[in-house]
């Protein structure tokens, strides 16, 4: 598996992204558990960029990059929109009374939480953030 | 395809709402929409809020901050959300973002009506802990 | 639906990129005879570019993009291998004796036929591959 | 998921095969394997292959190739080649590349057979037309 989508940074173009995303892994028979957390890291980072990351008007590109390797399944996302690293946001406060706590800023912290491992760098014009989930063992991800 | 909301018809203080599909950035909407007048009181105000997740497939945090919302709502007023039967992916989910206490999520609707039973008789008999 | 998908120019790849992109049409309610015909100008484009465009070694890349707008269905595909205008082919002779003919070079001749229209340019590295096809007016390509 | 192929026991000089699925770039090598038998000949040859593509749902030019390879196999010894039942897909790009005469596709296999039956017959009481 080594393919990578490209939509615009709007949320109306999130469902294009994560259908095409998950018919790829299905073909490559990953485990429906893996995919829903593949689909749910691709909507709260698309819904941030859509949300957070541009200028009105400004030219609006994401990508996400899929390559599974070993027992990993790698998870690229490229966006030019402004720099935001979001290992740099401090964790939300999951122990403070839970009627006290703010409804949101959880889907950072999802992401962090969902992935074997976060990576964040700023390239030039773009974010990019690398994102490592575990397969288990008889998750090829070469279908043949 | 997205998010379908059963919402049945309300027995004493007690609403139980079922989700259906998918509750995303897309469709919480319509989740708030539907919560609006229930957590808007009534007279007398509904008191438990019986979320039924048996048919829910996935949950994103657009979904967990509508179901947050009302959980404040209710609370504000000394009222309970329960939610039953979550699917493994919406457990982890709130697992990871602790958007539910433990005790809170019950495996049937059975099991949540009895816990409420109790709580309500507790009331009724004045022995309430707090 | 504005969506692009790049995978290795590699047969092995191919799948990969005609589960995703017909998963995309079916959201988008694209009738299954025309995602028959993009699904099969995507093998005989992507096919062709594997099997004829790339010195062995060569970093092998191809690109299609979906677009729905009117009545019809744009894709385009990118590919950095050799020059080749696929329009400056000669049709095969298909009234020539059945028993007579070569048994190959109908793919391209596929494409060009299922197809409105087609163009080709060659833009610097890349071969630029416009094909256009016919929706139906209630295939709106335009999804909630 | 990709093509299935099922070979009928052969009756007399004439071999049916039904093809399911999808005949094209991956899969065609299957079916040229699955041909050479049936082309290579026997004693008496196959004179007469009948392809059943009702359960056939996509076919791409690599497709086309093995078809049109075994019918040049079979003209070359004055076999014949039939197809039985092409869906709207597959008969679509046959029309488009003309990969076999209208005459030589049939809606049934049962049609297909009396055609057989019939050209059988001519060559027997040697009126064939040619
Ligand atoms: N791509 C981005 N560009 C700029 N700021 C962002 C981006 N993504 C997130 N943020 C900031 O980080 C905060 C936390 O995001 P998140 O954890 O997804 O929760 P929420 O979206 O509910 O606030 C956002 O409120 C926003 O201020
Ligand atoms: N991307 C390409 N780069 C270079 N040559 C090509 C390319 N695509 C096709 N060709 C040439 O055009 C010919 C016709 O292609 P096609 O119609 O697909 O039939 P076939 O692949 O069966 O030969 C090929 O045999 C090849 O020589």
């Amino acid at each position: 598996m080594d393919i990578s989508l490209s939509v615009p940074a709007e949320r109306e173009r999130l469902d294009d992204l994560t259908v095409a995303i998950a018919a790829v892994m299905e073909r490559h028979a990953i485990a429906q558990p893996v995919i829903d957390d593949v689909v749910l890291i691709a909507e709260e980072v698309v819904c941030n960029a859509a949300d957070y990351g541009f200028d009105a008007g400004q030219e609006r590109e994401i990508v996400v990059a899929i390559r599974a390797a070993e027992a990993a399944l790698h998870l690229q996302f490229r966006d030019n929109g402004r720099p935001f690293d979001p290992l740099a946001q401090p964790a939300p406060d999951l122990d403070a009374d839970i009627d006290e706590r703010p409804v949101g800023g959880l889907g950072v912290h999802l992401v962090r939480q969902l992935a074997r491992r976060v990576d964040y760098v700023r390239d030039g014009a773009y974010n990019v953030l690398d994102v490592t989930l575990d397969l288990t063992p008889s998750e090829t991800g070469d279908a043949p | 395809m997205h998010l379908e909301i059963q919402t049945a018809p309300r027995s004493g203080t007690t609403q139980r709402v079922a989700l259906f599909g998918r509750l995303d950035t897309h469709s919480y909407p319509q989740l708030d929409a539907e919560l609006a007048p229930v957590l808007d009181g009534g007279d007398p105000p509904v008191m438990s809020l019986v979320l039924d997740l048996a048919g829910l497939n996935y949950i994103s945090s657009a979904g967990i901050r509508s179901i947050f919302k009302a959980r404040k709502a209710l609370t504000a007023r000394n009222g309970k959300l329960l939610v039953v039967n979550p699917q493994p992916q919406i457990q982890k989910v709130f697992d990871v973002v602790k958007a539910v206490p433990m005790s809170d999520i019950f495996t049937s609707v059975a099991e949540a009506d009895a816990y409420l039973d109790m709580v309500q008789r507790k009331v009724v008999s004045g022995d309430e802990d707090e």
